[in-house]
């Protein structure tokens, strides 16, 4: 597969990037963010893009969505990462919508219509620490009549304060499951956390949460390939949110170089700050071709595409990290303002690499892989 | 006993009977500082009587000369006054840029009636300023200065709008700079003047930072009339007063790497993310990361000690200032990306008690700035190709 | 069966006849290749054979026409050639810069006789060719060219002095730049020649490397007469054929970081350190920078892929082979200082068999020339920040 | 102790500097390489080392020495990383001389003197894989008659080839002991190693090899601590060297930078390099302050001596690796070619990044003193 988009997924990625410019431009992270809105995501936005087909690009089309692959669910990635807008996408979209493809025909029917239309939030429960360690599990599911009674407490839940089910990962007898849960059941806690870009994500307490049998998904004890397939797509796509968002934040600081003066020339005539963009826009041509490669293992069915999607998620963040970097410093003072854009990049960029294991993590997978 | 064991017998006791319980200890925040001023505000009033009692000895600025109400202290006499401060954990009074930075040049360039009026309430905490220096358009390069002064005779009418003018919102009077030839270029024709902020036309904006609220402000000037007395040093030279003062705070920025403190690196991210069997960070790649880190600030610390030992003895190269500023500044934003990651998604929350209203997360934001203010990290690399390498044409 | 199956079936079966099983497997030394030429020396008969029979067929240069000697086949047939001589693991028949570099300059700019007398002798590996364009003083900044050609009606004289002439020593002609106009400027005035390394006042010298012998040298015109059919291209504009030479040049040199190759880097570490009781290697620090590095080469390969694909869809642009040729050799010398520290002391001998001749010491002083032959990394991120990027003034 | 030299120090480096410029430049370690010296250090010369107080600088003048402490060592050792002499300085006059000051009277007065003089070479065999290690020392030495057997085999000995005598550490009983070993007596056998840098190594292989109980240095078992202080000392002396040789590089490019034209202009002129070496400049000030630390924090017997020695080797390693690097690439094709001398600085420091820890040897210690 080559690591160029087809002409189909370049019409994809322009509507992409036409219709976030046009509905929800940074301008509507800032709204959401300065209103001190509650949900702090726009369900509305989140309709339109069920309506524009954005919502269930990796969704079969039986149910609703449009049954396309890993590389365009990553342009969509892109696109929400350049224009740092909230979305239910990777969460709902991405990680949720995986891990039910992998459910029973009923859980199918009854959420991925609703994920591809728009109209529902499925947060998916995973970390327990600080740090992403999906190997390092202690949310405990009990046996307990026909069902099962759920004991433990997540963090970084994406959009978890507004979801209409959680998917909560936890160890059963020889294994992990995944269940999906009904926020209002007893026994669920919720607590919004105000993250530092200003997007969603929550605390999650399950304190003797009964389930039944069939909110088990996939089967029991089962759970952790489907998992593991599931969190590959979503740091992938995180990978191309980060892409996205260093790229933007790029792209700014040139525009920027080009046009402001001072100490008597254009500062992007000093060959300090032309060499250092060279460079950076070298480390952006390198993360887009490993996010690219990344995608279209995942895509064909790769060997390494586990691999691959580490080589994507370590390269991508490091870069967009030193992308946000030279940003605030290129622009000086008013880089710092948070009037300027470019300190949202810095923040969205600190949260996407944190999620699904930072360049740390992934590093520690290649060693692995390789032995050493 | 030799007089300035007599000196230390006398101040401890003295500091003993006059510094109140509650101004001894770590100033917890930032917002407990005294600033003094007109509208002071004091954490408890104790604090005031502190300041009082400091100020009337003269020692919130202990090596000025008693006339102008300082402490008349020598060197050696100061270092023990802070020494013996240090021993029972006693606050600074008073925080204060009159103190650090306008006092200073007002000393070197100021005239008689300049230091009469400004010093002695400087001294007592009666007068909070602020410093008028960048532009927006002319950041680390204020050659090229807008802010016009137009000769009316006795006074000045001074128009244009200042930007990062800490605690403007809150100090009485702003020592700035400003054009008063707008043909002269470059550094020339730009005069170094004192304005009352309550001059009829002076206006602040506060600014807010990626990191959140800010002491930062725009502070502007419509037709502010500014008498002639208020000029600092010679017309059209404010160049060389500012250049004192920035000096001045260049290397109090570079301090910034020393003073990151807190908690060792590797054990906030322990704590956080756990050891192995072998009492190894879990994190490997993090653990190899921070301990190359903390290599690069053990050896920073040694040369701020290195660079204070080589003034002691005559041998320092005023450039060396920006060798420290651009290291410490990198340092200190590398340790924060650091910190940032030891604390993972904990880190990443921005509001609420748990994170301390998002305490990590807005220190690392505000670290962003470290290699900005004073002088950027490129200003700092030219100053050193300059200055200490003698590259052509740097 | 399609045409390109039919002439995979009738290549298959020819090189099966005609590949000697000496040339089979891979090139150990680079002493093994065979590079032809009026000397030429095979490291066996059998790679005499090889090479006559494959240029009587004209597949060293499988893409040039048949009346230049060339094997006339198209893209696909050529990648069908290659793919079949990998399946018995052919050695290349020749290793020669007449096919790589010369040959597609004298297609694209040579006259008819030109491509006549000197691509077929080409092909057949009997003549074998060097490049002058570097001069000491003029490394990257061809502009400076000092070698001269004086005007002599039917020939010129040229005199001067070419550096890092590959293989200068053990040339038949040599592919030069030499300045024909002495009064223009910069890049005008260059004209491109072929010269006869047996001619009179041709003489050359080895350069030792840092890593020891190389096949480099300096190349030295005392008098030496050039007749004007050896001209290629306009005169006064070589620039524009040594541009197009360049540009070759500069891809094959950024694949380098790719051809890195053998063991995996982490595997020799823990040969040489050893692992831990979890299969991790003893030395965590090296590891963590090992895991960095790998992460960077795996995506570095995916851009080398990318490329391909982007040129494939007509996507490409040119400047990107710059990106490529900095990105990897700053990658390969990185690799290079990873693989010295992998090898401990045991990587710092010079000589002797248990080294392989100081083997890993002299590959990694090697790769520090990635960075400034065919370009210096600096002049590539000149051609970025101007080409890509459009920054003002680059 | 300020972090400056005393004037007393300043002399002594003024009179290094000066006899090494005279006697030893970079052309001595030229002639001896080129000419295939066997020995490949000049005995002459060591023992003009020995009559200027040089080789001494830390032998008590009882013994001969010149009494002094870690800081004049390490202006020694910085000087001859500027000249890249070979020289037994740091094999024999710091580390072997540490190691026999806490040797018996006898040994004392049997080497030091010798040393001193610059008429004896005392080689210590302490590693043995590619990698310092001194923790897993595996040569062993079991009771035998009155003495001891001795087995393993060491690399990296620091003219080992042309040691007078050879202190073994090895393995005994209940901990590590020194052994002071004739390289004449039976089973021993040394094999030079020519290295990168033309200085000297050699393997040293021991076979059932007899010394006398009196071959002990210090404590039988109880050598680690003596051993420990000797690589300390060490170390610190091969930070200087570092400095030393990462400086002089640097200096030499500086040189080039102010006189080179390309393109029409000093290549100095350009403010990417300008950057690059404003850059350099601030580590090596940062590195040289490193140093003085640890060799100051050696003399005044600090207890975070050894932490400051390895902030010292890997601050200094790490830097004076990137000054050899910048000095070979903004040289360009000429920094390549072994006629010009700053392929030599390279060398030279990469094997004193080698020697007694690396850059992570010393930050893995860094991570162990402060816990994580």
């Amino acid at each position: 597969m080559p690591l160029i988009l087809t002409e189909e997924q370049t019409m994809l990625k322009e509507a992409a990037d036409g219709f976030l410019n046009e509905h929800a431009p940074i301008a509507h992270l800032r709204k959401l963010r300065d209103s001190k809105d509650a949900d702090g995501v726009s369900r509305d936005l989140w309709r339109a893009f069920g309506e524009m087909g954005f919502a269930g690009v990796i969704i079969p089309e039986e149910h609703g969505g449009s049954g396309l692959g890993a590389v365009e669910a990553g342009v969509m990635a892109e696109a929400l990462g350049r224009t740092l807008t909230p979305s239910p996408f990777l969460g709902s979209g991405v990680l949720s919508a995986t891990v039910l493809k992998g459910g029973s025909a009923e859980q199918q029917a009854a959420w991925l219509p609703r994920i591809a239309a728009g109209e529902a939030i499925v947060s998916l429960a995973v970390d327990e620490g600080p740090k992403h360690a999906p190997s390092r599990i202690a949310t405990v599911a009990e046996r307990s009549g026909n069902g099962f009674k759920l004991n433990g407490a997540k963090g970084f839940v994406l959009d978890g304060h507004v979801a209409d089910a959680v998917i909560v990962a936890a160890l059963t007898e020889n294994g992990l499951s995944l269940f999906l849960v009904d926020p209002k059941t007893a026994g669920v806690a919720i607590e919004r956390t105000v993250m530092v870009d200003a997007h969603n994500a929550a605390r999650v307490t399950l304190t003797d949460v009964e389930v039944d049998a069939d909110a088990v998904i996939g089967s029991v004890d089962g759970g952790e390939a489907l998992l593991e397939g599931a969190l590959n797509l979503g740091r992938a796509c995180a990978a191309a949110s980060l892409n996205g968002a260093g790229d933007q934040a790029f792209q700014t600081t040139m525009a920027y170089l080009r046009t402001r003066k001072q100490f008597g020339k254009l500062i992007g005539e000093f060959q300090a700050l032309q060499h250092r963009s060279a460079h950076l826009f070298s480390e952006i041509e390198i993360a887009r071709a490993a996010v690219m490669g990344a995608l279209t293992a995942l895509d064909s069915d790769r060997p390494d595409a586990a691999l691959r999607v580490s080589v994507a998620k370590a390269k991508a963040g490091r870069v967009a990290e030193l992308a946000v970097q030279e940003a605030v410093q290129m622009h000086g003072g008013v880089g710092m303002t948070d009037e300027y854009d470019v300190g949202l990049f810095m923040k969205r960029v600190r949260v996407l690499n944190e999620l699904l294991g930072d360049a740390g993590f992934h590093q520690e997978r290649m060693a692995r892989a390789q032995g050493f | 006993m030799t007089e300035l064991e007599t000196f230390r017998a006398e101040t401890r006791a003295w500091l003993e009977a006059n510094c109140p319980a509650e101004c001894r200890g770590p100033v917890e925040n930032e917002e407990d500082r005294v600033w003094g001023g007109r509208n002071a505000v004091y954490p408890t009033p104790a604090h005031k009587v502190w300041l009082d009692r400091m100020g009337a000895k003269g020692w919130t600025a202990p090596e000025w000369p008693t006339e102008y109400g300082g402490g008349g202290l020598s060197r050696e006499q100061a270092k023990v006054l802070h020494s013996e401060m240090r021993r029972i954990d006693a606050q600074p009074p008073l925080a204060s840029f009159g103190v650090w930075m306008l006092g200073p040049a007002l000393l070197a360039f100021g005239t008689e009636a300049q230091k009469k009026h400004f010093l002695p309430e400087i001294v007592r905490g009666e007068i909070r300023w602020c410093q008028g220096y960048s532009e927006p358009g002319a950041g680390s390069d204020l050659a090229g200065l807008q802010t016009r002064a137009e000769d009316r005779g006795d006074h000045w009418i001074v128009n244009g709008q200042k930007v990062w003018t800490s605690y403007a919102d809150k100090a009485d009077w702003i020592f700035c700079l400003v054009r008063t030839d707008p043909d002269a270029s470059k550094h020339l024709g730009i005069s170094f003047v004192l304005i009352d902020m309550a001059t009829k036309g002076v206006s602040t904006r506060p600014i807010t930072l990626i990191s959140g609220k800010s002491p930062f402000c725009e502070t502007f000037f419509d037709d502010v009339r500014v008498e002639k007395e208020n000029l600092v040093g010679t017309l059209n030279r404010g160049w060389d007063v500012a250049k004192y003062l920035l000096a001045h705070e260049r290397t109090m920025i570079g301090a910034i790497g020393e003073l990151g403190g807190g908690r060792p690196l590797g054990q906030v991210a322990t704590g956080s993310i756990g050891m192995d069997d072998e009492g190894r960070l879990e994190d490997g790649m993090l653990r190899a990361r921070i301990a190359e880190m903390e290599i690069d600030a053990a050896a920073f610390r040694l040369a701020m000690e290195r660079a204070g030992d080589q003034v002691k003895a005559g041998q320092a190269h005023p450039a060396i200032a920006s060798m420290l500023k651009y290291y410490g500044s990198e340092l200190n934003k590398r340790r924060h990306e650091l910190l940032m990651a030891a604390g993972g998604s904990d880190a990443l929350e921005w509001e609420g008690e748990r994170s301390r209203g998002g305490k990590s997360a807005r220190d690392w934001l505000r670290t962003k700035a470290n290699s900005i203010e004073g002088g950027t990290s490129e200003v700092q690399l030219n100053i050193i190709a300059k200055h200490l390498l003698q590259l052509p044409g740097a």
